[in-house]
């Protein structure tokens, strides 16, 4: 875009008057304007919040403390090795359990027997959540764990599990996000000159025309909802005027492509499993194609309604159960399906279903249900039916299980890479 | 209450000690309650709560837990410093802050002393703090001190003017120096008649007092973000709190009650209706006094602070010009305007 | 009464040996409540007057440039988001940008548009600090909490998607960490259209106010031959009439689908760029605004190795900071960590230039320059 | 009005031959940006054209920096092993271009002309790099510390200076093993 420089000098003598106009001294209302400012907020209503007695509600992703999931924890060393500030610490030792059928292997596991983050070193940058690829590590809210003394900052696994309980489920995301495991949206239609086809956005007919399986929820937060409408009225790209659908493909699927609210994967059953998402790269390469996504009215009654009906997230129908021939892509996205019902978060059941695909390329075989339910809770996209975490702390009370601990794999399950 | 005070049987001097003792305990209760007004007209002009703890209720006890709290708090004497100047100087701030009390009238009859220049005795008594910040800041051994010190006594020079020509303009329309006589020389509208010079006299006096009480816009003296606290960066406990915190919220509420005196009506009734003489007249003083208070309040976190400069120059070019004119206008008024418009 | 003296007449007399008083040395911070942070000045003082100041920095001096040798790049994100607190998100991009060049990764559209909207958002968070931190430093503490007020909001929606009040550390190479989840557009709109709605009165506290414009105006003049020879960057060398922006002049991201103006002043003294400062608030305001309007859908991150590790090459990205233009030279040998990375800062270049500014001006005159020289520390000292 | 006229850097390259002829080494275009080389005894001629040539008008210091390449590739490749370079990055706003001045100094004993009566802005930065590498400018008017207290020991820009806390300090808390957090981590 190159800038014309008649424009620019134009613009910077509008900026230049405005300013001179500016400067002027107008000796007297300057003041009596800010004293009509300070004596209009002596009336307002105080927005403060007091901090003892009332706390703020911070979002779930609040990077507070980190919460150990002891339970999950194999012993890895992932975070630690991760860790740019070198405060995690972990002790553990091997133990040997009798095999579990008889005339099998004895297996092996390890034993956390420490778990320590050095509060006073750590940055709060998350990477040890993020890489734990056993979902042992949480972000959680609490904040108020002040020590007198640097040397207590150091918090040991009781203290790590306990956090357990105040950790929040993550947030459902945004319209128009794309969780792993779903097709991308086609590259949405550029508004085009000729407005005899457009199509409205948020017309009832369209939405219903979608197909069902694709629709992703579309409930609007209130919040959401109510912005919408002033934001048509300032912006002067009122959004319902310029959508068009414009490739020909798209012809029977309702175009508002990118509007927002429904922002959906139309159309286009999933060919292949592309879930590392190459961007549409065609979108990328040619900004004038590319959307200029446009909002559903918020006032469109069926994208509400549509939005209230479909409350949660449907994940695609589970594909059938695969045959042992199977193939990795596919593999990999019914992993990242079973993943994803079974609770996990959408990083980990991405991180899960890649380990399938290699195992699969390499023929090994899965084993029947390798991916357990145990982690149901907190990092499951919150779902309508969601509740509340299960508090980590107290593991044991929950599901007795007759060994606690994560089970290392035997040579079999453990694949090549394992 | 007034006449049990005139006709008690006793010696002027016994009269005297009681007065000062009421006006002792009187005062730093009063600054007390205007460090509380402080805290809380400013948190809500700035959309804050302001303290909500100490005492309970809205925290209520603020001021009196920071004074207890700087009070028990270590005094702390630079080494280079000049100790004895060091250690009085807050005294010489405080102290002539409080004989100002002495003379301003709450009621008809309730005032410690009327003294028949009492306007002198004012003006005289208020620019005596000015000379403790420079002791303070010179004794301080430290060079925002001294500089704090400095801008402070240039200012004292500046503004001291402008204060005593505006008040005598007020004396000349009164034809008094006593306190009295002034408040009871005004009528209404008090502030608005003579029609201009009373505002005009007012506005003058309001800035020099603002000037002379190192508040902003005028608190180069202080100025935290240039020369931390100017004379008292080297003060702490109990010296700090009555050289600097004590002394401005008690010349605060002091300058208040001179402008409620000079240009308010005082003690009188805001208007001339018969029913309303029936409340006394210290309601309608305090009335007056917190408008006055809330005055101060609200121009201070309002208003960026001037430069040393400036603060000179509108002294000299704008407020001493414009009061000496205040004067004449004042003088023409007095020997031109015909007998109606007087009253 | 003594004639007052310009500054120009004291530097004159300083100059020619004729002034009889004796200056003074006054050491200003490294603790002082106008240098944001650990920053010192040694102002020979005359007077009221500076003869000569000079900045002595590295109080903070952390040595990232040796650090980030030491540390692979998903490490380096959360890292470089330190240095200029107040504008964590937009420390990150450069670096980032850095890695898809040099990795040729594609951004998904949604990451870009994403990306702009924190990114001014960020700004504007940077921009209502300095709004505050320099009516404060004249002496008018009340935008101080009015500011804060709006960046509460602000901040708050930055939290539920990063999780960070400051450092966010939400880029990736290739994108973004993870997407925004439910209610962040709602929230991003809202507490920016409030900014828009109530910027206008809180010039009144400061712009429009007399006082305010005595302490500014004509003080401090920067010229922009000083801007050129000094690099000097940002709202500081806009305020002085030039009118870089590397979002106009080299747009990166999507910057060149939005519809905004470069503000820019004309005398390059305090007032001009407080003045471009505050009105780059209402710019950036807008391009959230748009940036909204417009969010494709879509994944928001590319086709990502699981390792990072660029390949041999060498690379300079700039992206517009609030505070000015900031650059990683990025040199990599091939390894998961940089062989060396640059940080060219915005703050560094821009107080250099602090002693010929300063010279010849009032004592409370340097702090309003101080003021009007937005700079963190930790940028400048890195 | 900042920016006049937007020159290809191919275009660039071909004024940049045209003026400075071979004053400067080898000219490429690496991402869009020029990259040149030249001697330390011709850095300040280079610099002084490229700002006041019309065609070029590189005027806005960016930075001056260096790059200690005798680690450059690992211990695998030491046939990329390099020494001492300087760089400063200039900008030239009336034509969106950026230029790379490369400058190889002696790693042993590393002097250089200052450029800071060129680019004022030069002066910090000069001070940094004799913190961090140790480089002499000659004719700078105040080389002293910037960052580093005057007493530190070392330079720690260059390669042969080792983080401690990396080093020896403490062991690495990610080892699996004893052999691992002995050889002091990654």
């Amino acid at each position: 875009m190159a800038l014309d420089e008649r424009e620019v000098q134009r613009e910077m003598d509008a900026a230049a008057h405005k300013l001179r106009k500016e400067k002027k001294r107008t000796y007297g209302i300057g003041l009596l304007k800010g004293l009509a400012v300070t004596l209009r907020h002596l009336f307002k209503h105080n927005t403060v919040i007091e901090y003892p007695d009332v706390k703020q509600d911070l979002p779930s992703r609040t990077r507070g403390v980190i919460a150990l999931k002891e339970e999950n924890c194999t012993v890895c060393m992932l975070c630690a090795r991760e860790c740019p500030d070198w405060c995690i610490y972990i002790d553990s030792h091997k133990e040997t359990l009798p095999p579990k059928r008889a005339g099998g292997r004895p297996r092996k596991r390890n034993v956390l027997d420490r778990f320590a983050i050095d509060y006073a070193l750590c940055m709060y940058c998350g990477i040890c959540v993020e890489v734990c690829p056993y979902d042992a590590l949480f972000w959680s809210r609490e904040f108020e764990y002040a020590e007198y003394d640097i040397r207590e900052l150091t918090h040991e696994k009781e203290k790590l599990s306990d956090w357990m309980a105040t950790v929040l489920p993550p947030p459902a995301l945004e319209e128009g996000a794309l969780l792993p495991g779903q097709p991308e949206p086609p590259a949405p239609a550029a508004p085009s000159g000729d407005g005899a086809a457009a199509v409205p956005a948020g017309d009832t007919g369209a939405a219903e025309m979608k197909p069902a399986s694709a629709a992703r929820p579309a409930t609007q937060t209130a919040s959401a909802a109510e912005v919408r409408p002033e934001q048509a009225a300032d912006a002067p790209k009122a959004p319902s005027a310029v959508q068009e659908p414009a490739g020909s493909e798209h012809e029977q699927a309702p175009a508002p492509a990118a509007t927002s609210a429904t922002q959906v994967e139309e159309g286009q059953p999933p060919t292949k499993a592309e879930t590392e998402a190459p961007a549409g790269s065609a979108a990328a390469t040619e900004p004038e194609a590319q959307t200029r996504a446009v909002r559903e009215s918020g006032d469109s009654p069926s994208a509400t309604a549509r939005g209230e009906a479909t409350g949660e997230i449907e994940t695609p129908a589970p594909a059938a159960v695969p045959t042992p021939t199977e193939d990795p892509d596919e593999v990999y996205e019914t992993v990242l399906k079973d993943q994803l019902e079974a609770g996990s978060s959408p990083q980990v059941a991405e991180a899960r279903a890649k380990v399938a695909r290699v195992k699969a390329e390499r023929g090994v075989r899965r084993a029947p249900t390798p991916i357990e339910t145990e982690k149901k809770v907190p990092s499951a996209p919150v779902t309508g039916h969601f509740t509340e975490p299960v508090p980590g702390g107290a593991p044991a009370a929950e599901e007795p299980k007759p060994e606690q601990g994560p089970v290392e794999p035997t040579d079999e399950e453990k694949g090549p890479d394992g | 209450m007034p006449e049990f005070i005139q006709n008690f049987e006793l010696t002027a001097w016994w009269i005297l000690a009681i007065k000062l003792i009421v006006v002792l305990t009187v005062v730093p209760v009063g600054a007390l309650a205007g460090g509380y007004a402080l805290h809380k007209v400013m948190a809500h002009l700035q959309h804050r709560l302001g303290p909500m703890y100490a005492g309970g209720f809205h925290g209520w006890a603020q001021t009196l837990a920071d004074g207890i709290k700087f009070v028990l708090k270590e005094d702390i004497i630079p080494e280079k410093a000049d100790k004895p100047v060091f250690k009085y100087a807050p005294a010489i701030i405080f102290i002539p802050i409080l004989l100002l009390y002495l003379v301003i009238p709450v009621d008809r009859r309730l005032i410690v002393q009327d003294l028949d220049v009492g306007l002198f005795y004012l003006l005289a008594v208020s620019s005596i703090p000015a000379i403790g910040i420079l002791m303070a800041g010179w004794s301080s051994a430290n060079k925002y001190a001294l500089i704090g010190a400095l801008r402070s006594a240039a200012q004292l020079i500046a503004y001291e003017l402008p204060i005593v020509l505006s008040a005598a303009t007020v004396a000349m329309l009164a034809g008094t120096l006593s306190v009295v006589g002034i408040v009871e020389a005004q009528d209404w509208p008090f502030l608005f008649w003579p029609p201009g010079i009373g505002l005009i006299a007012f506005i003058i006096f309001f800035a020099g007092s603002v000037a002379e009480m190192n508040l902003p816009p005028f608190d180069m003296p202080v100025a935290e973000s240039e020369i931390i606290t100017g004379a008292f960066t080297e003060y702490s406990g109990m010296r700090f709190i009555f050289g600097y915190f004590f002394a401005e919220t008690a010349h605060m509420i002091a300058f208040s009650g001179l402008a409620v005196t000079f240009f308010l009506g005082g003690y009188r009734p805001i208007v001339p209706w018969e029913p309303l003489t029936v409340i006394p007249g210290i309601v309608w003083f305090m009335l007056k006094l917190f408008v006055m208070v809330f005055l101060y309040l609200w121009v201070r976190p309002t208003f960026p602070r001037l430069r040393e400069d400036q603060l000179q120059k509108f002294a000299w070019k704008g407020l001493i010009p414009g009061s000496l004119g205040l004067i004449l206008v004042a003088g023409a008024w007095i020997l031109y305007a015909p007998e109606w418009l007087w009253h | 009464m003594t004639q007052i003296r310009t500054p120009e007449d004291v530097a004159r007399e300083v100059a020619e040996g004729g002034l009889a008083t004796q200056q003074m040395i006054l050491n200003v911070g490294p603790q002082h409540p106008a240098t944001h942070g650990v920053f010192r000045l040694l102002a020979t003082i005359d007077g009221e007057i500076l003869a000569e100041a000079e900045p002595v920095i590295g109080y903070m001096h952390r040595g990232y440039e040796k650090l980030v040798e030491a540390r692979d790049y998903r490490q380096i994100t959360n890292l470089v988001s330190r240095m200029d607190w107040l504008s964590g998100f937009n420390n990150e991009l450069p670096l980032a940008m850095a890695l898809e060049t040099l990795m040729e990764i594609e951004v998904p559209p949604r990451a870009q548009w994403l990306r702009v909207v924190m990114l001014e958002m960020n700004r504007i968070l940077n921009h209502l600090m300095f709004f505050a931190s320099f009516g404060a430093e004249l002496g008018a503490i009340t935008p101080t909490f009015y500011a804060f007020r709006e960046r509460e909001d602000i901040q708050l929606a930055m939290e539920s998607a990063t999780g960070g009040r400051m450092h966010f550390g939400f880029m990736r190479p290739g994108g973004l960490k993870e997407d925004v989840p439910r209610g962040f557009i709602a929230q991003a709109l809202k507490s920016v259209r409030q900014v828009i709605a109530r910027l206008d009165q809180y010039e009144d506290l400061l712009v429009g106010n007399e006082i305010f414009k005595q302490r500014t105006v004509d003080v401090g003049v920067l010229s922009r031959e000083q801007v050129m020879s000094y690099g000097v960057s940002g709202p500081i060398a806009r305020g002085s009439g030039v009118s870089d922006d590397v979002r106009k002049d080299e747009p990166y991201l999507v910057y060149d689908r939005f519809d905004f103006n470069v503000p820019i002043g004309h005398s390059g003294d305090c007032f001009d760029r407080f003045w471009v400062l505050v009105h780059e608030v209402v710019e950036s305001a807008r391009i959230v605004e748009q940036a909204i309007e417009g969010l494709p859908a879509g994944p928001v991150l590319g086709k990502v190795p699981r390792v990072i590790q660029a390949p041999e090459g060498e690379v300079y990205v700039r992206a517009e900071n609030p505070l000015g233009e900031l650059g990683y030279y990025l040199a990599s040998d091939g390894d998961r960590r940089p062989y060396r990375l640059k940080i060219r800062t915005p703050s560094f270049n821009n107080v250099s230039v602090l002693p010929e500014v300063l010279r010849g001006t009032f004592v409370a005159d340097m702090i309003a320059i101080l003021g009007s020289f937005f700079f963190v520390l930790g940028d400048i000292d890195r | 009005m900042s920016v006049q006229e937007r020159v290809s850097a191919e275009e660039a390259v071909e004024r940049l031959r045209s003026t400075l002829g071979d004053d400067v080494g080898d000219v490429e275009v690496r991402f869009g940006h020029l990259d040149a080389t030249c001697s330390a005894e011709n850095l300040r001629h280079v610099m002084t054209t490229l700002r006041d040539e019309p065609g070029l008008r590189f005027e806005f210091f960016t930075f001056l920096s260096a790059i200690d390449r005798s680690e450059f590739g690992g211990p695998d490749k030491p046939d990329k092993h390099g020494g001492l370079e300087l760089i400063v990055h200039l900008y030239s706003p009336a034509h969106v271009l950026h230029i790379n001045v490369r400058v190889p100094l002696d790693l042993a004993d590393p002097r250089c002309e200052s450029i800071s009566a060129i680019y004022r802005g030069a002066n910090w930065h000069e001070r940094e790099m004799r913190d961090m590498f140790g480089i002499q400018f000659e004719g700078h008017p105040n080389l002293t510390g910037i960052y580093l207290p005057e007493d530190f020991e070392g330079h720690p820009g260059l390669r042969s200076f080792k983080l401690p806390n990396r080093a020896f300090i403490k062991p690495w808390p990610g080892a699996k093993d004893p052999e691992e957090a002995a050889a002091g981590g990654r």
